[in-house]
């Protein structure tokens, strides 16, 4: 079963700059593998594809590597773009 | 085993005090408490002079990575007693401490493998970034090498 | 290589300051401070509660024994920039602090190891000596494991 | 050749307490075996026994062991009874 929701993406250092959005809402097909919401949030934003390769995704504030699992979400679920870290 | 009242991540827009943090970590049953403190370092990177950093944070989040942060301590290191961390967010000068961590412990031991653990941890897991300001006005983003999908990671 | 310009060891009668140490070693091309902070626990012996210790050093011989130790530092980590102790005399109380030793250095690996070592160092070759205050009046010298000549040295 | 020399004793933490003294000049043939030294601290002070094979000494400021090495002493020279050291 595919249900739809609408979720909460959020774009941080440098997703946001590329993008120039810090967050939006879409209408995202669940469950979903994480590798196809990448896809989505690459056909939007088409500029993010400097990151391929070396960006993950967070759902509900857990991280979630870009690949094969499938992610299941929820109405007003963030979804982050997390570029390599550099905190500290 | 989870994170433990008292267990602290604070994200600041001002100066770090040292003493704040190792004050929030000291306890009558430790004899050793562990510190580390990073700072701004003055840099060149090809021909740019580095005058501050840009700090930012999915604040949020920070706090459930900083669970799961002080979880990984004590598994490791069980007589860990109390895990403070200051960290900065927004633009910080060079020379100044951009983080400090303490962990107390009732002995020396502990709480200085757990520092070094903790580091690297927030390193690779706390979601922060920070992008270097130079002269020239242009910046960059920064990338640890502790962290699993940056372009250098090791 | 001896002790650098900037090294310090400081004999305190009073409450030590951990940032006092921290901005003797703070420098802008380092990026990495490295503290550890030695508290009196609270504890009992046999019955006994410790209430407090009492500190001595053969002052003059502190000073010539802490270059060796920063002189060995530097041997095993060159990239080592200051270095920074102070140490309690006289009588300290409960979760007080005893001692605060600081290193800076570039990055962080070089001042985390160099913090141990150098507490180790200190531990086992510094002329100071201390005694546990019992609520009974009682007192008992104590021995560092680090100490080669200590009954109880590994 | 043997000379004599005055030198001073300095007793510090559980030795001192043992002597009940903190400083003694004392007139010592040098050079001297470092447990020959030890020989005659205890002749002095019977009561530093409770410290043998626990103990070293300091010659102008530089540890000693306590044994055959021999030490050469000039007037005015420090010599340091270390119990085991608790700094830290």
């Amino acid at each position: 079963v595919v249900t739809l929701c609408v979720c909460v993406l959020c774009y941080f250092a440098r997703s946001r700059e590329l993008t120039e959005v810090k967050e939006e809402e879409v209408t995202v097909a669940t469950p979903i593998k994480s590798q196809d919401l990448w896809t989505l949030l690459l056909q939007r934003h088409p500029r993010l594809s400097v990151l391929q390769g070396h960006v993950i995704l967070a759902v509900r504030q857990q991280y979630v590597a870009i690949g094969d699992q499938s992610v299941f979400l929820g109405d007003g679920d963030e979804v982050a773009v997390i570029p390599p870290l550099s905190g500290g | 085993m989870s994170q433990e009242v008292g267990d602290l991540f604070s994200l600041k827009h001002d100066w770090l005090s040292v003493q704040e943090v190792v004050d929030a970590v000291t306890l009558p049953s430790c004899g050793a408490i562990s510190v580390f403190i990073g700072t701004t370092r003055e840099d060149e990177v090809e021909g740019r002079k580095v005058i501050g950093l840009e700090y930012e944070a999915y604040e949020s989040m920070v706090q459930s990575e900083f669970s799961k942060l002080c979880c990984d301590i004590r598994a490791r290191c069980p007589t860990v007693a109390k895990i403070c961390v200051h960290h900065r967010l927004g633009s910080v000068k060079v020379a100044e401490a951009s983080v400090v961590m303490a962990i107390s412990s009732p002995h020396r031991k502990d709480s200085e493998q757990a520092i070094q653990l903790g580091m690297k941890l927030l390193k690779a897991n706390i979601p922060i970034w920070k992008k270097e300001v130079y002269h020239t006005q242009e910046v960059s983003w920064k990338e640890n090498a502790e962290c699993e999908w940056a372009e250098l990671s090791h």
